[in-house]
């Protein structure tokens, strides 16, 4: 049972992030991309870890992708805040019209 | 095939340091050159199946861990001599305000004389 | 292995683009990606402690630092473009390629060569440490038996090379020997986000660097990378807060002793009656706990460098722009 | 015995422990330093010479060499570490009051000798590579000592040329342990006897004979070396260590990797050639240059071809010159560098056309320089003559004997410009304002009796040493010191016509970007490696 709960999360993480890599071809301008691509990383990232914990059952090895999951959560945000933040504070140019 | 890999990216490397005129160009090579002969080291000896030399495998098993050691070791000295080259190079390029290895050389040749 | 092909294929993409790419920020990335990639391709060829050292050492902190240091330097876009159009351009297009002719045919030569003769004797060395390497040093990792054992007068050397790279470093980029600099590095207050972010990392990166360190004869890992995971911390420290509450020069100090540490430590190896199977793994750990301390006092040391000489480059260009 | 490792962490932690004191302690402390480390291996060195082999190995806390670290001591080594150790208690000597210097530069030579040490005992590829490593970045300290706009350059360009180098030289170390599994030296040529094809050594020799070609200097790879020895701001004790002795870890190192390939392939034609080429052209160079540091750093390039070449000719009496001669080298070109310091400090300028009247103003100086000027150029009676005298003694047939007679006559030309400076009157008289430690000028001319005493004594000093018995031929001795007054009558000549006809600045010009020593580094890495396939190619 677990198994196939493990295997159907991880199809949906594969989902989002096909979904995220169709929208950073979609949108053309730097500020929208690095959205994009932040919010299917995280998304899709613990999408895909959570499938992988509940294949695995509960073990050892759970908790350590737990810890991962939660330095991931934290870092991955992060980064993308400091990139669009310096982008915006070197004056890199905000689109014009929406989208 | 990493084997080849490796030649490859060593005469990459090599090229660069002859065809390119920047500072920066012949640091960056000299990485390349450097982390290519880590992965000749490493994949070298290596058969398929071989299980990393922790006392979990059976000695028989266990990749040669010699290589292992000593790139390390040489990872450690690349980031170093990388580090050193660096600072040398912010330093030159303060006193020459350029990069390029013909200009430094006529600069320097006009400070000799 | 088709994946491990894909890798190759994708490492000498990245060597090329990082070597023709014209902008040196641009390059170093590639490079940074490359490193990354090797990091992981030798986890395939079984090498935990070596993909270790390279993610952390060759792709994380050789990148920061390039980075840094040509941050002031690098060329505009539009020099870049009108150099490319002189005809002294041309000419050294013209000269790569030939250039290029030149290495593909020795290198082709070479490559056939080596294939055609290269021949296996047997591994010696290999047979003694793997039948060996735990009743001799009482590590369960045959790497760390080796750096820290077998061939720690290699090591010592290592640690010797890393003092004297900073040392140079510090040098060249006239760090002002035992003291602080005065003024604030940096004017303008940084992201809150950051840095209350960064605050809550700090325990994690802790805490992962003295568990590399500590079990470094038992998994991958050892005093090497933790220390360079250790020194991580300092990197972060200074991207929340932006200020230089570090003084560099006890930091110096610091890692002298430690070097002086490890040489002594490692002489204890020539007085056979003394390591007895309980100490030799007491011994083992205390070494990768100094080699850690040490390593991470010198690349915290190293980045601080840089980044103090970026500044100070800043600083003259905006007084020279002033006046 | 005193282990060898002592002789290389001692002083690097002994280097290290210096930034715990004050500059004071620190300059007495290393003097007394200096002299321990002399009386020890002079106890080695007696030690091994009433050994029954002359050898002995160790390994780092005893493993076995297949899995450690091992060091080998034999005669020709342990002379070389009490040379180290002898030179450098000389130049710490001189710099005693030097203002450049502080903790950090007594660290840095002390941190450089135990590496020189080691290079000279290790018996490990992997073990001499991390050494080279090590010196590489001290050296490029040492030369940038001062950071001025000059030196920087000179830094870069020895650093990045040295480290492309070392990584050719590890490109050969993982080939070599890819195929013997062993990175021992006397255990790889144990292992290469089992290769059913000889072949197979070819590239990795190809790749240690690129990296150690640039090492020594030789022809299309020197460019780096007069750079790095006669930066203009470095200490003069900087260059002298540098030409003196750390170029000679470099060729003692190249002989002996040369010894484990010898049997299966050697390349020695070539390197006779390439070893003369150098000489001759080192010694045009040198007689081009204007600044005596330069001069002097040329010689340096002339003087190491004609080792090599001696070291080439496969012959007991030469191997054994030339390794006398190396140690000769070290020490009369080490004073000359540290005379170069002394007078370029007080005439403020390195300009050889400006510098006249050396002999009356400074007498000890002079006289410890022309001691080592006429050791350099194989005068009668002095320590050059001898060595070059086996070497020549060893030649075969009229064609090198001729090479190494026209090699030595350049370096002869040369030198009789170098001695002009001691004759005729200074111009601008103010020089004695700058007031300098007497001890600098006693160093030199002690310096300068060295060389006097190595031709005087030469053969009992060889027998002392080595437990060698090489012949001397009075006749062709005599035959021998007459060329060489020949030579000198003739290059005096030579040098007043080529004065006037301005060559010599055309050659001054000649200089080489980084990327041409790269491109040449290559072309030499694949002519080596074509010359060596074609030579050893399958019938």
């Amino acid at each position: 049972m677990s198994e196939l709960v493990g295997n159907v999360l991880m199809g949906v993480a594969l989902v989002f992030m096909t979904c995220g890599v169709y929208g950073i071809f979609r949108f053309r301008h730097f500020y929208l991309r690095i959205l994009i691509s932040s919010k299917v990383d995280t998304v899709g990232f613990i999408t895909l870890t959570a499938g992988i914990m509940v294949k695995s059952g509960l073990n050892f090895f759970t908790l350590k992708v737990l810890i991962i999951v939660v330095f991931f959560v934290l870092t991955n945000p992060l980064a993308t805040h400091s990139i669009a933040r310096s982008a915006y504070k070197s004056q890199y140019p905000l689109p014009e019209d929406d989208v | 095939m990493a084997e080849l890999v490796s030649f490859i990216i060593f005469f990459l490397g090599l090229y660069a340091l002859v065809v390119k005129r920047s500072v920066i160009k012949s640091i960056i090579a000299l990485v390349l050159m450097e982390t290519a002969v880590i992965l000749y080291f490493v994949s070298g000896g290596f058969e398929e199946g071989k299980l990393p030399p922790i006392s979990d495998a059976l000695p028989e098993q266990m990749v040669d861990p010699l290589p292992q050691a000593l790139m390390i070791t040489a990872i450690v000295i690349g980031i170093s001599s990388t580090a050193v080259a660096l600072a040398m190079y912010s330093q030159l390029h303060r006193k020459y305000g350029t990069d390029d290895w013909k200009k430094l050389m006529k600069i320097r040749l006009e400070e000799d004389a | 292995m088709p994946v491990t092909i894909v890798f190759l294929l994708a490492m000498v993409v990245l060597a090329v683009a990082s070597i023709q790419v014209r902008k040196a920020e641009i390059a170093v990335i590639y490079l940074g990606i490359f490193s990354l990639f090797n990091a992981i391709f030798y986890l395939f060829y079984s090498a935990p402690d070596l993909s270790l050292a390279e993610a952390v050492i060759g792709s994380a902190l050789a990148t920061a630092l390039f980075l840094v240091a040509i941050k002031g330097y690098t060329l505009r876009r539009t020099q870049i473009k009108s150099e490319y159009r002189s005809p002294k351009m041309r000419l050294a297009l013209f000269g790569e390629l030939f250039w290029g002719v030149v290495f593909l045919t020795i290198g082709f030569i070479v490559i056939s060569f080596y294939f055609g003769t290269v021949q296996d004797v047997g591994k010696p060395a290999w047979y003694h440490y793997v039948r060996s390497f735990i009743s001799d040093t009482g590590a369960r990792n045959a790497v760390t038996a080796i750096y820290l054992n077998y061939r720690v007068f290699d090591t010592l050397f290592e640690a010797l090379l890393l003092l004297v790279g900073i040392l140079a470093t510090a040098y060249f980029l006239e760090w002002p020997e035992g003291k602080e600099p005065e003024e604030e590095i940096a004017t303008k207050p940084d992201s809150e986000i950051v840095a209350r972010i960064s605050g809550l990392l700090y325990p994690f990166i802790l805490l992962y660097g003295f568990y590399i360190i500590v079990n470094g004869h038992l998994t991958p890992g050892g005093g090497f990378q933790g220390g360079a995971i250790l020194a991580s911390v300092f990197i972060i420290r200074y991207f929340a807060q932006r200020r230089l509450g570090i003084n560099i020069f006890i930091l110096q100090r610091l890692e002298k002793s430690f070097f002086l540490g490890i040489i002594a430590l490692s002489m204890l190896l020539l007085l056979p009656e003394f390591m007895n199977s309980d100490f030799k793994v007491f011994h083992l750990v205390l070494m990768n706990i100094l080699i850690g301390f040490k390593v991470c006092c010198g690349l915290a040391i190293l980045f601080f460098c840089f980044i103090f000489q970026q500044t100070k480059v800043e600083d003259t260009k905006g007084r020279s722009e002033r006046g | 015995m005193i282990p060898g490792y002592l002789f290389v962490l001692v002083p690097i932690a002994f280097g290290t422990l210096l930034f715990f004191t004050n500059s004071r302690q620190a300059k007495r402390g290393v003097i007394i330093f200096q002299l321990a480390l002399i009386l020890a291996s002079l106890y080695n060195l007696t030690k091994l010479r009433f050994l029954e082999s002359h050898v002995s190995i160790e390994t780092f806390a005893g493993w076995d060499r297949i899995i450690g670290i091992s060091l080998k001591w034999d005669l020709v080594s342990s002379l070389f570490v009490m040379l180290t150790a002898g030179l450098f208690f000389f130049l710490f000597l001189f710099d005693y009051r030097g203002d450049h210097v502080d903790q950090l530069f007594l660290m840095l030579l002390c941190t450089i000798q135990g590496l020189i040490i080691g290079i000279f005992l290790a018996h490990d590829f992997f073990n001499v590579f991390i050494l080279y490593e090590v010196a590489t970045i001290l050296v490029s300290i040492l030369i940038m000592f001062r950071k001025d706009k000059q030196s920087v350059y000179d830094g870069i360009f020895y650093l990045l040329t040295n480290l492309v180098a070392m990584t050719f030289f590890l490109f050969g170390i993982a080939l070599l342990y890819r195929m013997l599994g062993v990175l021992d030296f006397a255990l790889t040529r144990e292992q290469m006897a089992l290769l059913s094809d000889r072949r197979a050594l070819i590239l990795p020799y190809t790749f240690l004979v690129t990296a150690l070609s640039l090492k020594i200097a030789i022809l299309p790879l020197f460019s780096w070396l007069p750079r790095a020895h006669a930066t203009p701001s470095a200490p003069s004790t900087v260059s002298a260590l540098l030409s003196g002795l750390f170029v000679k870890s470099s060729l003692y190192l190249f002989f002996r990797i040369r010894n484990i390939f010898d049997p299966f392939l050697e390349l020695t034609e070539l390197f006779l050639i390439l070893g003369w080429l150098t000489a001759l052209f080192g010694a045009l160079l040198a007689l081009s240059q204007k600044d005596i540091k330069l001069i002097l750093a040329y010689s340096t390039v002339s003087q190491l071809g004609l080792i090599t070449f001696g070291l080439s000719l496969n012959q007991d009496l030469a191997f054994w010159g030339a390794v006398y001669h190396i140690i000769n080298h070290a020490i009369f070109k080490s004073t000359l560098f540290l005379s170069a310091g002394i007078i370029s400090e007080i005439y403020r300028t390195r300009d050889i056309e400006r510098i006249r009247g050396v002999g009356k103003g400074m007498p000890l100086v002079a006289a410890g320089t022309i001691f080592a000027i006429l050791g350099v150029t194989g005068a009668p009676f002095f320590s050059g003559s001898m060595s070059k005298y086996w070497i020549v003694a060893s030649a075969k047939d009229n064609l090198t004997t001729l090479g190494i007679y026209l090699a030595n006559f350049g370096t002869i030309t040369c030198f009789i410009r170098y001695s002009r400076i001691f004759f005729g009157v200074q111009k601008n008289s103010e020089n004695s304002s700058c007031s300098l430690w007497k001890m600098q000028h006693i160093v030199v001319f002690v310096m300068g009796l060295f060389s006097l005493f190595g031709g005087l004594f030469a053969r009992e000093l060889i027998i002392l040493f080595f437990a060698k018995q090489l012949p001397v031929d009075p006749l062709s001795y005599f035959q021998k010191i007459m060329i060489f007054f020949a030579s000198l009558i003739g290059g005096f000549f030579v040098l007043r016509v080529i004065e006037r006809t301005g060559i010599l600045k055309k050659i001054r010009e000649l200089d080489l970007s980084f990327n041409s020593v790269a491109a040449f580094m290559f072309l030499f890495f694949s002519m080596s490696f074509l010359y060596l396939s074609l030579k050893y190619a399958p019938q």
